[in-house]
């Protein structure tokens, strides 16, 4: 299964370099699988009072299995507050209430500009996606937001294809120019090799951290365009045996996060 | 006065060729009975709507129903992307539909702003990306990109949408349309106020006194309402809560169904079209399936505690 | 992490001189326990609103706490004019508080537009009437008049509000600040979501897992929540329903004492100043009218039907 | 207790004159005392499937005692939706759902503009009054209003102190330049001696009918402006014993509506 110290798998790594991101009393904005289980391995180590919310109108779901999309049935008994869609990304994230955001897509630039609409030409598309979703609005508005992507050049891109979901748009303050809420924007993209964390002034994604078994010179030959390294850069930090705990004892005793590896995430 | 009667009469009734429709659901309460009639009925030239779409929009593109689709998304969640949505965008097949692309913030609000008679309403996302580059049959009323008035930021306003009909599944309601609902809303209150009639399918028709019992979880009231149908299990392979559980199973057979035309359309004979109604459905599901499955679907029994409205 | 306090530290803590405070209430859920902590403590220059003011904002006008009033309408009801509020106008006593007049659309689409983050929000009436015509502290910013960029049709935009402070009673909150209510809802919900702290008062404490038992009724996530106070009987003088009524003959004496600046102050120091708090006041008010009247405005016993969130 | 045939009071005339101007199926607005007496009067005759709501967020309460309030208790149980002001000011009645509504004021004017701010000038009222609540609303946006006024020359105006709530401004189709909905305004002005309805082209109130016992020369000489008499000018039809009944034995069999009375309703 894994060659990892401590046995654990990428997308288990993956998974609790999101829970880090997330602080203690944070509202965050989940969607299924990855984000979900971030939020959730935060809640059970060092964020308790963290507040995880669905935009079909959930907060502070109790699910008694793991939520497959986010109206699943699971979330609605016990949760703290049932509302609509527009509770969830009108009065609190339009509002400005949701500190973090977890998102993926099947582009992301070095902007952090997401493409979840259309590969190829718009009008006469290779391949049509799914569109904005709520994708849209939680990457223009969440206070931070998170990236989850697979570290190759066909996911990565210099620029996509079409901008669905706005990162730093083409950098250097396109977020305010656009009238943006400040203080909002991607935070990083957390990739099966890496942690590419956003130089706020110029937009860009910069290698901050490389995973266990993963090199510098390896990234940066994944990576289409020229990566930034971080002064600080180092090793990702692996799982403890805490977060381990918490995701195959509590959260994931089935291992279905596995199903990442199958899709890449090795 | 009753406004209670079978789904084929309320859709043969109530929706017209060309319609705009907006059809509520969200995982949650899909009115698929309603859905399946509409393709039964072969009403042509439709506009949807609804923020995340899923299973029942596709079904409504790949029957070639669909004219114009103003959204934000559309997937079979677990299962990934939309067979028919691709096809229809990729192939042109069965042709090719329109689509006008939002969010799930700017939907939900232009038909908010439908539902409380505001012309438009401004919204802080989709600015700076290419959501703004493309418009299709809306044109240039799809937004309007303003300096604010008040303090000259730049702001952007949406226009408000007011369907012809809106289709909603809930829980209960009475003979006269008063409609309750409880659990996952998505965008069903303010897409149902925002048409200019509903068609209310419904787990169980209740009494009036039993609406008046708990009047704070109507979503819709009687006046808006032109027809009443009572469908249990309507809302199936989605789900509603109190009453059954989303049928996993099934979602994975549409998926592969729908990977090809043929496999659509033969999902579709065999569900839909050799189908007359939501009993028959029923029915089917249990001799293919077994009552087994079936039952299992079925919620626990978890109530809540009752409240009081009395003085 | 509890949030639960007594009144008087909830507004020691969470309220400050020249705060903006929203007060939710419609006769239904005035929170009357902290508008009296309020006065007891002497909070000053204060701004309040809410649509359909009544007796509560009436007595912090003649208490000589506020100095602006952002809304549509205060009376007592069926006892006539607000006295402290027409002596506040007309001859300046204890001061002339500035108003800024708008309606029961208007204000509570400005508290929609600050509880969703919008910055303004297009409403369809006051025009061609003086409430155009006089502005008071918000100046040119109470509204703006625009030509649609959609069809350039007039329309009348007014500002979000989003008050410092949230101040509202309801039926039920956990410890943690999840608030549930049922019935008539008035401007609570806006409101309290567009405030950037909310206190919420309550008839009871209930544990999280009642809250989730019927999580539809919640109106205000705990995140927004900075203190949960149980105040039982909280509301009196109105009403909560499922809890009390509201005492009529209560708001009667209210209206004889505030007819003279000394009978106002009397009711203040009789109901405010010489009582430390809610129990004291429900207290003095069984000591003074007997328990039988005091129980006769307790609700009746007629309980809703439960309903179930299960799958 | 009254002069007139069939023994009814005016304040019964009037509210059957109110009544009468609901038809079935109509959405209404009410308020406490004449209008829902008014309304359910039509609910009980001709109009069953009359739907009445209250802006405090009711929609078709079943009060076993009449409310003191929009606001009152009594309204909650048993009503066909209880939500909150926004569902009855923004989704009913901004939507274009209401079909009348019921208006008074201190002050009515010839074009229908009402009140209720202020009397004398603004800054330095005479009597400050409370304000617009939900009148300005309603009389922006209801198909029809129905105004209930003293008829006496305080209270009816050729120009009100303070136009609170638009009647039709000041005429001429000053309603649609100001961008108010088309096929909206105040419909008659019902007061204790006639039925003044509007004429939708001028604006303007004139004498449709006048109450049993009333005759056109005096109503001019207690309305402030040259009142124009409508060429079907005729007298009003009394109570019909049906409407008595429903008022006497179903709707307030402790006679409250006789206070109006004493407020000069005779």
């Amino acid at each position: 299964m894994s060659a990892h110290p401590n046995g654990y798998i990428k997308p288990e790594l993956m998974a609790c370099c999101g829970a880090r991101e997330i602080k203690n009393h944070h509202v965050v904005i989940v969607g299924t699988g990855f984000p979900a289980m971030s939020a959730n391995i935060a809640k059970h180590t060092h964020a308790p009072d963290a507040i995880l919310m669905q935009e079909s109108g959930v907060v502070d779901a109790r699910p008694k299995r793991p939520a497959l999309s986010v109206g699943d049935p699971c979330l609605n008994p016990g949760a703290a507050m049932v509302g609509n869609l527009l509770d969830i990304m009108g009065m609190f994230l339009q509002a400005g209430w949701v500190d973090v955001g977890f998102l993926s897509g099947s582009q992301v630039d070095k902007f952090g500009n997401i493409n979840t609409t259309a590969i190829g030409d718009y009008e006469h598309p290779k391949t049509r996606l799914p569109g904005s979703g709520g994708a849209n609005p939680i990457g223009s508005l969440a206070k931070k937001t998170l990236i989850i992507a697979l570290h190759d050049k066909r996911r990565l891109a210099e620029r996509v294809d079409f901008i669905t979901t706005p990162g730093y748009i083409d950098g250097n303050g396109a977020r305010e120019r656009w009238g943006l809420p400040a203080n909002t924007g991607p935070e990083c993209i957390i990739t099966n090799k890496a942690i590419l964390r956003f130089d706020k002034t110029t937009g860009e994604a910069c290698l901050e951290s490389y995973h266990p078994g993963h090199s510098i010179d390896e990234i940066r030959e994944n990576t289409p365009w020229d990566l930034k390294i971080l002064e600080n850069v180092h090793e990702t930090e692996p799982p403890t045996e805490r977060e381990l705990e918490v995701i195959r004892k509590i959260l994931d005793p089935h291992r279905m996060i596995s199903i990442y590896e199958k899709r890449g995430y090795v | 006065m009753t406004k209670v009667m079978t789904t084929k009469e309320a859709i043969s009734q109530f929706v017209n060729d060309n319609d705009f429709l907006f059809i509520g659901g969200y995982v949650c309460r899909p009115p698929f009975a309603a859905i399946h009639e509409i393709i039964r009925q072969g009403k042509k030239n439709l506009t949807i709507t609804r923020s995340n779409a899923a299973d029942d929009f596709d079904m409504l593109i790949g029957a070639g129903l669909v004219r114009r689709f103003i959204g934000t998304f559309l997937s079979l969640g677990v299962y990934g992307l939309g067979r028919c949505f691709r096809r229809s965008i990729e192939k042109g097949i069965p042709h090719k539909i329109e689509v006008e692309e939002y969010t799930n913030l700017s939907l939900p609000m232009m038909l908010m702003a439908g539902s409380f008679g505001m012309p438009f309403v401004p919204v802080r996302d989709m600015v700076g990306t290419d959501l703004m580059n493309i418009k299709s049959f809306m044109g240039e009323n799809k937004f309007k990109l303003i300096d604010s008035p008040f303090d000259g930021k730049p702001t952007l306003l949406v226009p408000a949408l007011n369907p012809d009909v809106a289709i909603i599944h809930v829980q209960q309601a009475d003979k006269f349309g008063n409609a309750q609902m409880w659990g996952i809303g998505g965008d069903c209150k303010v897409g149902a106020n925002a048409a200019k009639k509903v068609i209310v399918s419904c787990e169980r028709i209740v009494d009036r006194d039993v609406i008046g019992k708990d009047p704070s979880r109507t979503i819709v009231p009687s006046f808006k309402v032109v027809a009443v149908v009572e469908e249990p299990f309507g809302a199936h392979p989605g789900y509603t809560p109190g009453f059954y559980d989303t049928d996993f199973g099934f979602g994975y057979q549409y998926q592969q169904a729908s990977n090809t035309v043929e496999g659509f359309h033969a999902f579709l004979k065999e569900w839909v079209y050799d189908i007359p109604d939501r009993k028959a459905y029923t029915q089917h599901y249990i001799q293919k399936f077994g009552y087994g499955p079936f039952k299992k679907l079925e919620a626990a029994f978890d109530y809540s505690f009752p409240v009081s409205y009395a003085y």
